[in-house]
C-alpha cells in the first residue's frame, strides 16, 4: 500500500512496513545512525536518528529507526530540538567511548569536537548499542554474547563473563560493531584459539575449581 | 448449604456459587451469624505495624484472652487486619463494637487491654492518640483528624477485614460489583460505564481508563483474540505503599476488578505482575485467588454464566524500570526488562504482541466500585477532570506517616498540614515531593495547589503512583535531586543513550554541585540536557527522569546558587559544604557521640564538653544522630 | 557443581517455557540463596533460551545474586523516605563494620550487604531488613546491638576447628 | 530442480559509501549488455525494506532464480536475503552477496571507474559459479524407531525416565535387569549419595515399569551401522554370545567413569583403610562405622586435583550421614591447602551442627599413612601433627576403562585413551546443538557428581525427544550444503571416510572396506575437504560443488591482467579478515582478487591449477588460524594440496612462489593487508606467466594430471593429515625420503600425462626424437616412460623405417 508524507518539505512515497529512516535513506536524506544495521531488527538505543514530527502546533520527537511511516506525516530531521537531542548524545558519546574514531570523526561532523563530561575511561570504545548480540542472536543464530547487567552498568558480555563455547568465532560481532569496541573484546569471547576445542573440558575444571 | 453458625472454618469447597443470588444469599449468612454486639479486637498486621511487632500484640492477646478465661460465647475474636493507615502510631489496636483506638501497643500492653477495656469496659487512657495540638486524647477512630478528614473508598474495608479470609470481603459486599457485571451487564456497558465514570489510571500517566478499554476493544476487532489483562503491582516509586497495602489488605478487590476487565474484553488469561519486595502482598494474593477459585469467582464458568477467566502471579525481580508497562511485558516473557522500542499501544500489540490491558492496583481496586455504585456517584467524587479519590502514601518530615485516601482536587495543603499534620516542630514545609523518581516538587508557597492530574503537571510535578514525600528546611534540593538521579541511573535499564548516559552525566553535575563546584551556567546546560534526555529518551522512566531536577531548578534556583557560588548547603546535608561542631551550651557530656564515633575524632571526658576534630572527621554524621540533646550542629 | 541438591523438584513445577525462566531462577535463588552457574544453565536449558538470556535476566533484576550468600542477609532500605532520614549513613556504617561494600559478601560467608529500594515501610525510616525482618528507627547504636545478636548466634553452636 | 539460471544483479549504493567510490553505472551498463544477466538494477540499499521491496518486485516480474547482490558482507547480509525470499524459493546457494565495499570501495584509492572494472570482474565470477549451481530442493530428516539407552549409568536412568514421562519408546541396553543392583551402582559410582537412594529407586521403578521402554539385559554392543534416524545396533547377548540387532532412531550414550583405589602406597587394604565406594559399602552392610573416621581427600596426591572438590563433597555427606547415625563417631575431612571447601553458606551450619572437622594440610609434604595414625604437616604452624583414625576413608581414583571404554569406542567417542569422553564427537553429534552431552551423558564425559549426571541425562532425554517431535512435524530440515556420493563413481577407497572430522560418512552395510560410502546428512558440516580429496570426484558438496568454484575461480583468473592475482578466503578467517580491512578502511594493492570459500579445506588441487590456466599469475590461499579451523584440519590440508601444486609448477619451469597458503585471523585485517601485499611483491619480482603455447600446454597438463590421474590424487589424499592425529609431522616419518618418493611418482605421472596428450593431439604415429622436441625432455626419461606405457597396453608401439614409433 502507499504512503504518502513529508520529509524536511519534501514528498516522499513510502510503502507499508518501511520506516522513516528507510524512507529517508531510500530518497538519499542522511539521518545519522549509530545502532543501526541492516542484518538485524532495529532496536532505537542510540538516539541519534531522532527526527521531529509535527502535526499542527504540536510536535514530536521520535526514534526514525523504528517510527512506521504513517500517511500524511511532517517529518523534520534537523531542527532545532533535534540537534539539541543530537548534540547531547555526542557530548555523551564522547566522554564514554573517547577511543572511538568513528564516534569522533561523526560527532565532527555535526559539529560537536569536544565534550562538557569528564572522560571517565580513556580507552574505551563500546557504548554498549548491543548490535554485537543482536547480530550473533539473530544472523548467527547462537547468542554467545548479550548485554548483560543494566543502568550506568550495561555491558556486554558472554556468561559469567568468560570465553564461551557457544562462540564460534565467526567475528559477525566485531564487523558490525560500530565504534571498533569488539575488536578488543573479541578474544574475551572467544578466547585462545587452542582451547576452543577443549573449551568444555576447561570449564568442567573451572567449575569444579571454583564452585 | 452448610451451617454457618456452627462452622468457625468454613469449608470453601462447598460453597461453589452458582448465580449472583448465591452470593447475596451466602453475604447474608455470614452477617446473620455474626453477633454485631460481639467484642472483635482488631490488630492491623501492616507491614509497618509488623515491623514493630504487631505480631506479638496480637500473640499476646490470645495468650492473655486464653489466660482470663472468658465465656466462650462472649470471648472477643481477634482479627489480623492489612494496614490500617496511620503507620506512624503503630501497632495499631481497634476495639469494637466501641470502636476504641489504641496506638503504639506493645505486647505487654495485652493484660491490661484485657483486664480494663474488655472486661471492664474502661479506656486505658494512654495507650489513645493525643491531638499534637490540643493535647488531648482522643478515644475513637473516626474522631481523630487523620481519620476524620479523608475520604476512605478504595480503602474502605482494609483495615477492616480480614484479607486472608474471603468470606470477610464477601460480608463488606466483595464480588457483588462482579456478579452484577457478569449477569445484568454486557461487556460493552461495563466499558461505558468505567467511560463515563471518568477513572485514569492512577500509575502515573492517568490515561483514561476507559478510553484504553475503548481501544483495547477496537484493536480486538481488528487483530482478534487471545487479550490479556494485567495488574501492574510493580509499585517501584520509593516512598509510595497504597499498592502494596490494597493488595495485602484487600486482595479480592484488585481480583473483582481484574474480572470485570476482563468479562469486559473477552480475556482469558490475566497476570498480577507484583514487586518482589512484597511477599505478604503475594501470599495474600495467592490466598485471594485461590478462595476464590473454590468459590467459583474465578476459573472455569464463573457464577455459571459460562464466563471463565484465570490469573497467574508473577513475582517482580527487583526492578523499578518493570513499572513500565512494555518492559513489564517484557519482563513477564521471562526476558531482562528492557522497554520495547516501538511507536504500538500496548492495547494493540502488549504481552505475546497481544492486544493488552495494563492497569495498576488502585485502578483495579476502583473498578468494583465503579461498577456497583454507579459511574455517576463515582464521577460525583472529585474534580471534573479526574474523578474519584486517590491514596496518597505521605511520607518523611511530617507527624503523622501514613496512607491517606481523599478526593481528588483538595489541596496540598489539607493533606500535609491538617491530615498529616504539618511538619514535626511546627515550622512550614519545604516543599512536598510527589510522582517519586518521575515527578517534580510542590514548594510551600503553591501549597494550595489542588491535587489532580492537570494541576500537578501545570506545577511541574505528576501525580504518579501517589507518594507524597514531605520535606523540611533540613532537607536540600540538590541532595534530593542527586538521590533520585542515583536512583534511576540505577535503575534505567541503560538500553537508550541518553537515560543511560544522560543521567549518570546529570548526577556528576550535581555531584560537583554538592560539592561547591560549578558556575550559573551549568545550571543552564543542565536544563538543556534536561531537555535532551525528555525529548531522546525510549520510555517514560527517562523521559520524566529529568522532572525531580528541573522542578527544583524552577522554585528552588537559590538554593543551587548558594551551593555553587557561595559554596555553602542552606539545610546542611551536602558533606563537603558543611563541618560538625558540638553546641558547647547543649553538650551534656554524656559520652554518646564520642563511643559510636567511627574515626574517633571526637575527645572529652564524662560529663566534660566534647569536641570534635575537624581534620580526622569523616563526616559520617553518626555523632549528630546519636545526639539526644541536639548539640551536633552543621555549620 | 550443583548446589546441594536436585533441582527437579523446582523445575518439575513448571512447564517448558521461556516466560518461566524467571520463576524457576526466583525459585533456585529462594532455596540456595543464590544462583550457580550450573543451576542456571539447568534453568535455561529446561525454558528453552540460550545460557545468554539467563545470564542477562539474572544480571539485570536486581534480587538475583550469582554467588553465595551470607548466612545473614541484611538489606537497607534506600527509599526516599529513608534516605531523607540517614539511610545512606546506615550503609557507611555499616560497610565500616562489616568491611565488605553494598552487593557484597563477607569473607566467612556471614552476612550479605545490600541495598534495596523501597520496601513500602516508609513510616519506618531509615528501615533495614534482616532475614526478612524489618527493623525500623535504626542508628548505628542500634546497628550495634543487631550485629551483636547476630554473631552471638553464630558462634554459639562452632565447634569446628581447623580451616573449614 | 534443475532448471536453468536466471540471474538478477542488483548493485548497492550503501548511501554514499559504494556510490561515491565506484561508478555504479559502468558496472550497470556493463551487465545490461550480458545476455547471461536478466536484470540489473541500483539501489540505495538493497538490504532495507525499500530495496527489498523493489527487489521482490523484480524477482516476481522476470521470474529470476538466482540472485547476486553487490554490496556488503555476505556473513551478515545473506540470513536476511534468505529468509525474505525464502518463499519465492530462492534457497541457500542461490544468494550470493560480493562485497563490493569491503573488497573494492574503501581498500584502494583508485578511480571510480577503475574500481568498477574491478567490481566488475568480482560479479562475474559470481555468475560463473551461480550458472554451474544445480540446486537441490529441500529435504528433511527422518528420525524413527526407538531410541537406544547404551552403557546404562545414571544418567541413562534420569534420560529413560524422561523419555518415558514424554512418552517416547527407548530401549535400555543393560548388564542387569534387577532394581537392586541399579541402585547398588547408585552407591560405587557416586558414594555420598545415600539420600537420594529412596528417589533413584523410584526412578528405577519408573523406567523398569515404563510401558514405552525395553530393557534389553543382559547383552552389550559389539556394532553400529547406519545414519541418524536408523540406525543398527549389533548387540551380543552376555551368556551365549548370540547376536541380535536392533533399529534405532537415536542414541543416547551413558557412560560412568569407574572409581579405583589409589593402590598400597597409600595404605589401602580395603578393610581399614578404603576408598569412598568402599566405606559407603560397608555403610549398607553394617551401618555407620564408629570411632573416629578420617576422610582423606588425596586427589591431589594421585594427580587429580581437579576432583578434589568433587571428593570432598562426597566425603563431606558421608560424614554427615555418620555423623547422624552414629553421634559417637567422629569424622574429620583432612585435605590439601589448595582445595577450597566446597561448602555454601547453608553447609557450612550443617558442618557446625553435625561439628564435621576440615583439616587442611600443608600441600609441600605429603601425609604419610601409619597403622592408625596419619601424619601431616600443620598448615599454620608448618608442625607436623598426628591424627588417630580408626577408619581411613580415601579419594577414589577416577578413570575410563572395562564396558563404558568399549561402549564409547565403538560409537567413536574415544578421542585419547586413558581421558575422559569430552570433546568433540562424531557419530553423536545432535542435531545443531554444539554441546555434545545432549546425546553423552554420565561421569565419563568428565567426573561430575550424582545431581550433574541425572540432569545431563535429563537433558539428553528431552534434547532427543525435541528432535522426533520435530522430525515427526517434518520441521527437521536437512542442511542444504552436505557431501553426496555418486555410487557410480565410488570405489569404497575409504579416503574420504578416513579423512571426515564430522565423522558423516558411513559405509552402506556390514564392516570392512570395499563398499560404497554413504553420507549422514544430519552429521555431515559440509566442510568438503572430503570431497576435494577424492581420487575420483564421488564426492559432491551439493548446492556448493567443486565445479562451482572452479567456475568461479576460471571466470575471475580469465579476467585478471598478467599483473593482477587471485586470493581465495575462508569465511572464517580470510574473507572475514579481507571485510574487516574493508571495514576499517585498511589500503592494500588493489591488484588483488577476493573471492571466499566454507573452508579452504575444501579447494581441490585442480580448481588451485585451473587459476593459472585461466590467467592468474598468482595464487594466494588465506585460511583461518591453524587452531581455528572450523573443520579440523582444512589448512593442514590445504597445506599439503598446494604443495603438489608446487612441485608441478616447478616441474613445468615455473616459479613455485606463483601459489602460496597464508593464514589469517578475522579480527586482525590488518596482518591479512600485510600477507596480501608481501605475496603481490613476490609475485610481481617473478613477473607474468608468458602465455607461450609450450606454457599453455604445461599449465593444462598441470591442470588435467591433477584433476584425473588417480594415482597422485590418491597419494595425496593418503598423505593428509586424519582427524585425530595429535602430533602431525608435516608428512612422514622420513620427510626426504617421502618428498623424493613423491616427487618421482608426479614426474613420472606427469610424463606420461604429456606423452599421451602430444600422442593423442598428433593423431599419428610419434618416434622418440619427436617426442624429445616437443616435450623438451631428457630422452632416457621419455623412453623409460614409453616402455612402461606400452607394457601396460596403454600405447602401442609399432616400427617405421626402422624406427620405433609410438600411437594409440
Amino acid at each position: 500500500m502507499k504512503i504518502t508524507f513529508k520529509i524536511n518539505d519534501k514528498t516522499v512515497e513510502a510503502r507499508t512496513g518501511w520506516t522513516v529512516l528507510e524512507t529517508a535513506q531510500h530518497y538519499g536524506i542522511d539521518i545519522p545512525t549509530l545502532c543501526h544495521h541492516e542484518s538485524v531488527t532495529p532496536s532505537g538505543a542510540c538516539r541519534l536518528c531522532m527526527v521531529e514530527l509535527k502535526e499542527g502546533n504540536w510536535s514530536k520527537l521520535v526514534a526514525s529507526c523504528i517510527y512506521p511511516v504513517k500517511e500524511g506525516i511532517t517529518i523534520y530531521t534537523e531542527t532545532e530540538r533535534v540537534s539539541n537531542v543530537r548534540r547531547w548524545v555526542f557530548e555523551m558519546l564522547l566522554s564514554t567511548c573517547p577511543a572511538s574514531a568513528k564516534i569522533r570523526q561523526m560527532a565532527a561532523n555535526y559539529g560537536v569536537a569536544s565534550t562538557r563530561f569528564p572522560i571517565s575511561n580513556p580507552d574505551n570504545k563500546c557504548m554498549v548499542c548491543g548490535l554485537c548480540s543482536r547480530v550473533c542472536e539473530e544472523v548467527v543464530g547462537l547468542s554467545a554474547i548479550s548485554v548483560v547487567d543494566r543502568g550506568v552498568h550495561k555491558k556486554i558480555g558472554a556468561p559469567f563473563l568468560r570465553p564461551t563455547d557457544v562462540c564460534v568465532a565467526c567475528g559477525c560481532c566485531v564487523s558490525v560493531c560500530p565504534t571498533g569496541a569488539m575488536q578488543s573484546f573479541f578474544d574475551q569471547v572467544r578466547g585462545e584459539p587452542s582451547m576452543r576445542l577443549t573449551q568444555l573440558t576447561r570449564q568442567s575444571a573451572q567449575e569444579v575449581k571454583t564452585s | 448449604m452448610p451451617d454457618l453458625n456452627t462452622a468457625t472454618a468454613i469449608d470453601l469447597n462447598q460453597w461453589h456459587l452458582k448465580s449472583e443470588q448465591d452470593l447475596i444469599e451466602l453475604q447474608k449468612r455470614i452477617i446473620e451469624s455474626t453477633d454485631p454486639n460481639r467484642p472483635e479486637i482488631v490488630v492491623c498486621h501492616g507491614t509497618g505495624c509488623l515491623a514493630n511487632a504487631s505480631d506479638k500484640v496480637s500473640e499476646a492477646l490470645k495468650a492473655g484472652l486464653a489466660k482470663a478465661g472468658i465465656n466462650a460465647k462472649v470471648m472477643p475474636g481477634i482479627k489480623k487486619t492489612g494496614c490500617q493507615g496511620f503507620c506512624s502510631r503503630g501497632p495499631l489496636v481497634l476495639i469494637r463494637p466501641q470502636g476504641l483506638f489504641y496506638q503504639q501497643v506493645k505486647a505487654r500492653d495485652a493484660d491490661e487491654i484485657i483486664e480494663k477495656t474488655l472486661m471492664r469496659g474502661e479506656i486505658v487512657k494512654r495507650l489513645l492518640y493525643k491531638d499534637p495540638k490540643t493535647k488531648k486524647a482522643i478515644a475513637t477512630e473516626q474522631e481523630i483528624p487523620f481519620y476524620k478528614l479523608q475520604k476512605r473508598v478504595v480503602l474502605k474495608n482494609i483495615g477492616k477485614i480480614d484479607p486472608t479470609d474471603i468470606l470477610d470481603t464477601i460480608s463488606s459486599g466483595g464480588y457483588q460489583a462482579l456478579a452484577k457485571a457478569l449477569t445484568s451487564m454486557t461487556p460493552e456497558q461495563v466499558v461505558a460505564e468505567v467511560e463515563k465514570s471518568g477513572l485514569r489510571g492512577r500509575g502515573g500517566a492517568g490515561f483514561p481508563a476507559g478510553r484504553k478499554w475503548r481501544s483495547a476493544l477496537t484493536a480486538i476487532k481488528k487483530k482478534g483474540r487471545p487479550v490479556y489483562v494485567v495488574v501492574n503491582g510493580d509499585e517501584g516509586d520509593p516512598g509510595a505503599f497504597m499498592d502494596r497495602t490494597i493488595m495485602e489488605g484487600d486482595p479480592h478487590s484488585v481480583l473483582e476488578g481484574l474480572i470485570i476487565g476482563a468479562y469486559a474484553l473477552g480475556a482469558q488469561n490475566g497476570y498480577l505482575y507484583v514487586r518482589a519486595e512484597y511477599p505478604l502482598a503475594i501470599k495474600h494474593l495467592e490466598k485471594a485467588m485461590e478462595q476464590a477459585r473454590c468459590l467459583g469467582l474465578l476459573g472455569e464458568n464463573i457464577l455459571n454464566t459460562g464466563f471463565s477467566f484465570d490469573a497467574r502471579i508473577n513475582r517482580g525481580a527487583g526492578a523499578f524500570v518493570c513499572g513500565e508497562s512494555t518492559a513489564l511485558f517484557t519482563s513477564i516473557e521471562g526476558k531482562p526488562g528492557n522497554p520495547r522500542p516501538k511507536y504500538v499501544r500496548s492495547v494493540e500489540e502488549g504481552l505475546w504482541g497481544r492486544p493488552t490491558v495494563l492497569n495498576n492496583v488502585e485502578t483495579w481496586a476502583n473498578v468494583p466500585l465503579i461498577i456497583r455504585k454507579g459511574a455517576n456517584w463515582y464521577s460525583g467524587l472529585g474534580v471534573s477532570n479526574s474523578t474519584g479519590t486517590k491514596v496518597f502514601s505521605l511520607v518523611g518530615k511530617v507527624n503523622n506517616v501514613g496512607l491517606v485516601e481523599v478526593p481528588m482536587g483538595v489541596p496540598v495543603s489539607r493533606i500535609v498540614e491538617e491530615i498529616g499534620g504539618g511538619v514535626p516542630g511546627g515550622a512550614p514545609f519545604k516543599a512536598v515531593q510527589t510522582g517519586g523518581p518521575s515527578g517534580g516538587c510542590i514548594p510551600y508557597s503553591l501549597k494550595e495547589t489542588p491535587v489532580d492530574f492537570d494541576s500537578l503537571t501545570k506545577a511541574g510535578s505528576m501525580m504518579g503512583s501517589g507518594a507524597m514525600i514531605v520535606m523540611d528546611d533540613s532537607d536540600c534540593v540538590v541532595d534530593v535531586g542527586r538521590y533520585f538521579l542515583r536512583f534511576l541511573e540505577e535503575e534505567s535499564c541503560g538500553k537508550c543513550l541518553p537515560c543511560r548516559l544522560g543521567l549518570s552525566r546529570m548526577r556528576e553535575v550535581l555531584d560537583r554541585f554538592s560539592q561547591g563546584k560549578g558556575s550559573e551556567k551549568e545550571i543552564d546546560d543542565l536544563i538543556n540536557l534536561s531537555q535532551a534526555i525528555v525529548d531522546g529518551a525510549l520510555c517514560a522512566l527517562g523521559s520524566s527522569a529529568p522532572n525531580p531536577v528541573l522542578t527544583t531548578i524552577r522554585y528552588f534556583k537559590d538554593e543551587y546558587l548558594a551551593h555553587v557560588q557561595d559554596q555553602k548547603c542552606p539545610a546542611g546535608v551536602c558533606k563537603d559544604l558543611i563541618t560538625y561542631r558540638i553546641d558547647e551550651e547543649k553538650c551534656t557530656g554524656c559520652t554518646a557521640c564520642s563511643k559510636q564515633c567511627p574515626s574517633n575524632c571526637i575527645s572529652g571526658e564524662k560529663k566534660k564538653i566534647h569536641v570534635i576534630d575537624a581534620s580526622s572527621c569523616i563526616k559520617c554524621g553518626i555523632c549528630k544522630e546519636s545526639c539526644k540533646f541536639g548539640a551536633v550542629l552543621t555549620v | 557443581m550443583h548446589q546441594g541438591e536436585l533441582l527437579d523438584d523446582i523445575l518439575d513445577q513448571y512447564p517448558e517455557k521461556p516466560e518461566y525462566l524467571i520463576f524457576l531462577l526466583q525459585d533456585i535463588q529462594s532455596k540456595y540463596g543464590y544462583i550457580s552457574q550450573d543451576s542456571m544453565g539447568q534453568a535455561c536449558e529446561h525454558a528453552g533460551v540460550p545460557l545468554t538470556q539467563g545470564y542477562s535476566v539474572a544480571t539485570f533484576y536486581q534480587s538475583f545474586r550469582l554467588d553465595p550468600s551470607g548466612e545473614h542477609d541484611i538489606r537497607v532500605c534506600m527509599g526516599t523516605a529513608c534516605h531523607l532520614k540517614g539511610a545512606q549513613r546506615i550503609v557507611d556504617d555499616l560497610s565500616r563494620k562489616l568491611n565488605i561494600k553494598s552487593g557484597e559478601t563477607t569473607q566467612d560467608l556471614r552476612y550479605t550487604l545490600s541495598t534495596v529500594n523501597c520496601v513500602g515501610a516508609c513510616a519506618l525510616a531509615p528501615v533495614i531488613v534482616v532475614d526478612e525482618e524489618y527493623k525500623s528507627g535504626m542508628t548505628a547504636k542500634k546497628m550495634d546491638k543487631q550485629l551483636k545478636i547476630m554473631e552471638n548466634e553464630l558462634t554459639e553452636d562452632t565447634k569446628e576447628q581447623g580451616n573449614a | 530442480m534443475n532448471y536453468k539460471a536466471n540471474i538478477g544483479v542488483f548493485l548497492c549504493q550503501c548511501g554514499n559509501k559504494i556510490k561515491s567510490s565506484i561508478d555504479l553505472e559502468i558496472v550497470k551498463e556493463s551487465f545490461e549488455k550480458d545476455s547471461r544477466i536478466s536484470h540489473c538494477e541500483i539501489l540505495p540499499y538493497p538490504c532495507q525494506t525499500p530495496g527489498m521491496d523493489m527487489i521482490t518486485g523484480a524477482l516476481a516480474e522476470k521470474k529470476l532464480n538466482r540472485l547476486i547482490v553487490a554490496g556488503c558482507e555476505s556473513r551478515l547480509m545473506l540470513k536476511k536475503f534468505e529468509n525474505a525470499f525464502a518463499a519465492l524459493e530462492l534457497r541457500r546457494g542461490q544468494i550470493d552477496i560480493v562485497n563490493l565495499r569491503g573488497h573494492v570501495a574503501t581498500v584502494s584509492d583508485l578511480t571510480p571507474a577503475d574500481k568498477a572494472a574491478k567490481s566488475i570482474k568480482l560479479i562475474n565470477g559470481a555468475i560463473a559459479e551461480m550458472q554451474t549451481l544445480v540446486p537441490t530442493g529441500q529435504s528433511y530428516a527422518q528420525i524413527d524407531g526407538p531410541i537406544a539407552i547404551l552403557g546404562c549409568g545414571m544418567a541413562g536412568i534420569s534420560a529413560a525416565r524422561e523419555l518415558s514421562r514424554k512418552k517416547m519408546n527407548f530401549f535400555l541396553v543393560l548388564d542387569t535387569a534387577k532394581p537392586d543392583r541399579m541402585v547398588q551402582k547408585l552407591h560405587h559410582y557416586y558414594p555420598g549419595e545415600r539420600s537420594y537412594e529412596r528417589r533413584f529407586r523410584d526412578m528405577v521403578r519408573e523406567v523398569f515399569d515404563s510401558e514405552y521402554g525395553t530393557i534389553l539385559s543382559p547383552f552389550r554392543l559389539v556394532g553400529i551401522s547406519g545414519v541418524t534416524g536408523d540406525y543398527t545396533l549389533t548387540l551380543q547377548s552376555e551368556p551365549d554370545e548370540t547376536i541380535v540387532k536392533y533399529k534405532a532412531g537415536a542414541i543416547i550414550a551413558s557412560l560412568d567413569a569407574e572409581m579405583g583405589s589409589p593402590g598400597p602406597q597409600y595404605g589401602h587394604d580395603g578393610l581399614s583403610v578404603m576408598i569412598q565406594p568402599e566405606m559407603e559399602n560397608l555403610i549398607s552392610g553394617q551401618g555407620a562405622p564408629e570411632g573416629q573416621i578420617v576422610f582423606w581427600v588425596n586427589d591431589y596426591e594421585t594427580g587429580q586435583s581437579e576432583f578434589a572438590q568433587l571428593s570432598a563433597k562426597s566425603a563431606w555427606k558421608m560424614a554427615c550421614h555418620i555423623r547422624e547415625c552414629s553421634p559417637v563417631s567422629q569424622a574429620i575431612i583432612l585435605y590439601h591447602e589448595q582445595m577450597q571447601v566446597p561448602l555454601t553458606a547453608a553447609e557450612r551450619a550443617i558442618n557446625r551442627k553435625h561439628g564435621i572437622l576440615w583439616v587442611a594440610y600443608d600441600g609441600n609434604l605429603r601425609p604419610t599413612i601409619q597403622d592408625g595414625l596419619v601424619t601431616f604437616c600443620n598448615l599454620t604452624d608448618h608442625v607436623e601433627r598426628d591424627l588417630p583414625w580408626d577408619y581411613m576413608v580415601l579419594s577414589p581414583v577416577r578413570h575410563l576403562n572395562g564396558k563404558a571404554l568399549d561402549t564409547a569406542k565403538i560409537l567413536g567417542l574415544v578421542h585419547q585413551e586413558q581421558k575422559f569422553l569430552t570433546g568433540h564427537h562424531a557419530r553423536v553429534r545432535p542435531e545443531m546443538v554444539g554441546r555434545e552431552e545432549t546425546y553423552l551423558a554420565g561421569s565419563a564425559r568428565y567426573p561430575c557428581d550424582l545431581l550433574e549426571a541425572l540432569s545431563q541425562g535429563q537433558r539428553a532425554g528431552s534434547k532427543t525427544t525435541e528432535m522426533l517431535r520435530k522430525s515427526a512435524n517434518g520441521e527437521l530440515m536437512l542442511p542444504r550444503i552436505v557431501c553426496v556420493v555418486d555410487p557410480d563413481k565410488c570405489i569404497g577407497c575409504g579416503q574420504c571416510q578416513e579423512l571426515c572430522d564430522c565423522g558423516g560418512i558411513g559405509v552402506e552395510e556390514g564392516p570392512g572396506g570395499g563398499l560404497p560410502r554413504v553420507v549422514d546428512p544430519m552429521v555431515c558440516t559440509g566442510g568438503g575437504t572430503c570431497a576435494a580429496a577424492c581420487p575420483y570426484h564421488a564426492l559432491v558438496l551439493q548446492n556448493n560443488s567443486n565445479d562451482q568454484r572452479e567456475a568461479r575461480v576460471a571466470a575471475l583468473a580469465g579476467q585478471l591482467t598478467p599483473d593482477e592475482t587471485l586470493a581465495i578466503g575462508c569465511v572464517w578467517g580470510g574473507l572475514p579478515a579481507a571485510d574487516n580491512a574493508g571495514k576499517m578502511g585498511l589500503k592494500y594493492d588493489p591488484r588483488v582478487h577476493i573471492m571466499g570459500v566454507n573452508c579452504i579445506g575444501q579447494i581441490d588441487p585442480c580448481v588451485m591449477a585451473r587459476a593459472f590456466v585461466e590467467g592468474a599469475s598468482g595464487l594466494i590461499l588465506v585460511g583461518c588460524n591453524p587452531e581455528a579451523c572450523h573443520h579440523s584440519y582444512g589448512l593442514d590440508h590445504a597445506w599439503s594440496r598446494v604443495n603438489v601444486v608446487k612441485r608441478l609448477l616447478t616441474l613445468c619451469g615455473f616459479s613455485r612462489d606463483r601459489i602460496a597458503l597464508a593464514h589469517s585471523d578475522l579480527n586482525h585485517p590488518e596482518e591479512f593487508v600485510r600477507t596480501v601485499e608481501s605475496f603481490n611483491r613476490s609475485v610481481a619480482m617473478i613477473g607474468p606467466i608468458e602465455r607461450s603455447k609450450e606454457n599453455v600446454d604445461k599449465l593444462n597438463a598441470i591442470y588435467n594430471v591433477i584433476k584425473f590421474n588417480t594415482r597422485i590424487r590418491h597419494l595425496l589424499s593418503a598423505n593428509l593429515r586424519r582427524p585425530k592425529e595429535k602430533d602431525y609431522r608435516g608428512d612422514q616419518q622420513h620427510a626426504l625420503e617421502y618428498d623424493r618418493d613423491f616427487t618421482a611418482v608426479i614426474k613420472e605421472e606427469f610424463l606420461q600425462h604429456r606423452l599421451l596428450t602430444v600422442l593423442e593431439n598428433e593423431k599419428r604415429p610419434l618416434n622418440l626424437q619427436d617426442l624429445v622436441a616437443s616435450l623438451n625432455e631428457n630422452e632416457i626419461r621419455i623412453a623409460d616412460c614409453l616402455w612402461s606405457l606400452v607394457s601396460e597396453g596403454t600405447i602401442s608401439m609399432s616400427h617405421e623405417n626402422r624406427q620405433a614409433v609410438y600411437h594409440f
